[in-house]
């Protein structure tokens, strides 16, 4: 039999079974194989599921530090019809605000999410956290020992990204643009920020 | 302004820089020279007209207002010397960082909004482990539990074990409690005891037991004699250790 | 693009994002196309998923009235290294008590091992049972004929004998001394029993 072939149907048979990310130690120990070959394996097995016009996919998180099986997007349609929708947890603006900075900023602290929000978040961070997707990821050495709050697995598959490397540029890049945009807008240059 | 115009509750914007960003973008006011006094009024006006409830996002706003306040009479003050105008820093400067840097996360918010749509698109499976596998037992090498442990230690083990079983029935003494309901208390057996040698010059033990076997019954019987011998109504003899021994009657 | 294709990519979606088994006609509702179609359909996905050394395959209820994914039981083995966590095993000293009472006195009931050890020891007995140490060696003539265990090949092999005779004497008169040591120990006078 193809050993390629089989490790490829192990590595489908245990994404599909477990349900959640597995990590790449676990495919590793489970396959008796050795992480950078698992890792080409799979990448090669995104690479038939691309292909062979199939209707789930493996998507990676944190290059290639987790593994899950999902549904392409495709076949959105045909799943709405059947499957019961999990009513994701509408964001709200104030919810989507808070996790952003938490996603940009982290590991971060309530007190320093408030500074940027400018408003007290209490009730946004709970929210979050309550719908897993932010998480305590650690205490500042600091007077109080504040938490330190980061993202969650569930965040990546929220917002369909394998790493924080996927989100959108907001970098000092974007920073320059707004203001160069403001800039133009008014022709002046006058401010350090 | 007229009331209409501020007719949106404070609510609806995120917070006090989100109200902020909102009479900048209006007025299209250049954020990096912002009309103070203009934006101070506007502010105030809204903060005026505002409905909540909430008195954390009030307390939010309110703080704002005082800084707006601060800056616009900060930016009123008399300037000084020419040359020192240029080198002292802009009461704005503090503000525009943080409107700056609330913007990039507001806009950040939005585009994160758009993926979650798309991202929503994809579903997940459920764990579906099968009952085989969820069900199944690693067999276990023996070996591998005995390891290192010898027959010697077993052996040991289990002299350990005969010597504490000894030891917890002896301890029965000190719970004549438990022994009284039994067939044979003490009491009655130390008054067989004395009318079995009642007339006897003397009496081996192993005699005196005779049909009373059993751990309980030797244990009870040398209990009654020991307590006959201290209460005088018997002695006892013992020639050599573990031999036998011989009780004389007193009566 | 192949119609066909997409079809099948469709029902797999369906069928990964389900989980649970779907009936012939959620299939043929999300899909819009008529349940014997969808039934062909199927079938032809199911050797798909034969020929290609997948890991998954579809599973179907009466006759084609339900379907679901699941694992083909070729890669359980590789799902048992994922969710097994192995475990170390010893014998800790309740277990070693034990087994030298068996080991001792076999062939021995449960009631007996706790005769001597004092303490209820099914959970004792049960682990050497399992690590194939002692093992049911027939009943006892009393009610309830409760089970006698006695040591295994197993349990003379890891210990490097080749019978029971080779362990160390404890035979009735070697138990005597045992008692009697005791005894002595306890300061009771030396009694026949």
């Amino acid at each position: 039999m193809d050993n390629n072939k089989n490790q490829y149907a192990a590595i489908e048979a245990i994404l599909f079974a477990a349900g959640d990310a597995v990590t790449l130690d676990q495919l590793s120990t489970a396959l008796e194989t050795d992480k950078e070959e698992v890792k080409q394996l799979v990448f090669e097995l995104q690479k038939k599921y691309e292909e062979e016009d199939r209707g789930i996919r493996v998507v990676d998180f944190d290059n290639g530090e987790r593994y899950q099986l999902c549904t392409k997007t495709e076949y959105y349609e045909e799943l709405i019809k059947l499957v019961n929708v999990p009513k994701s947890h509408s964001l709200t603006d104030v919810l989507l605000e808070t996790l952003s900075i938490v996603a940009y900023k982290q590991p971060v602290t309530r007190v320093e999410i408030e500074k940027i929000r400018g408003v007290s978040s209490a009730h946004a961070v709970n929210k979050l956290v309550e719908y897993n997707l932010i998480t305590e990821v650690g205490r500042l050495d600091a007077p109080g020992h504040p938490i330190l709050f980061g993202t969650t697995d569930d965040f990546l598959r929220c917002f369909g990204i394998s790493s924080m490397d996927d989100l959108p540029d907001i970098d000092p890049a974007k920073m320059a643009d707004f203001r160069k945009e403001a800039e133009e807008e008014a022709g002046v240059i006058n401010v350090e920020v | 302004m007229a009331r209409t115009e501020l007719d949106i509750k404070l609510n609806d914007f995120e917070g006090p820089l989100d109200l902020l960003l909102h009479l900048i973008d209006k007025n299209k006011f250049n954020i990096f020279d912002i009309p103070i006094v203009e934006i101070t009024d506007q502010y105030m006006a809204y903060i005026d007209a505002m409905e909540t409830e909430d008195m954390d996002l009030m307390s939010d706003f309110l703080v704002m207002a005082a800084e707006l306040i601060a800056i616009k009479s900060k930016m009123l003050l008399p300037k000084e010397e020419e040359v020192k105008e240029e080198e002292e820093e802009d009461p704005r400067a503090e503000l525009v960082k943080a409107l700056l840097e609330y913007k990039v996360y507001k806009y950040a918010s939005y585009e994160l909004k758009d993926m979650e749509i798309d991202a929503s698109k994809s579903f997940y499976g459920k764990e579906a482990i099968p009952k085989e596998v969820k069900n199944y037992e690693e067999p276990v090498d023996p070996a591998e539990v005995v390891g290192d442990v010898t027959l010697a230690k077993l052996q040991e083990v289990f002299r350990a074990l005969m010597r504490r079983e000894t030891d917890r029935v002896d301890q029965v003494r000190s719970k004549f409690g438990t022994i009284t309901r039994d067939e044979i208390k003490i009491e009655d057996r130390m008054i067989e005891i004395r009318n079995d040698i009642k007339g006897l010059k003397s009496i081996n033990f192993k005699t005196l037991l005779g049909r009373h076997h059993g751990k309980i019954n030797i244990i009870v019987s040398f209990m009654a004699v020991l307590e006959l011998m201290k209460t005088g109504f018997i002695t006892v003899r013992q020639d050599e250790i573990f031999g036998d021994i011989v009780i004389d009657s007193l009566e």
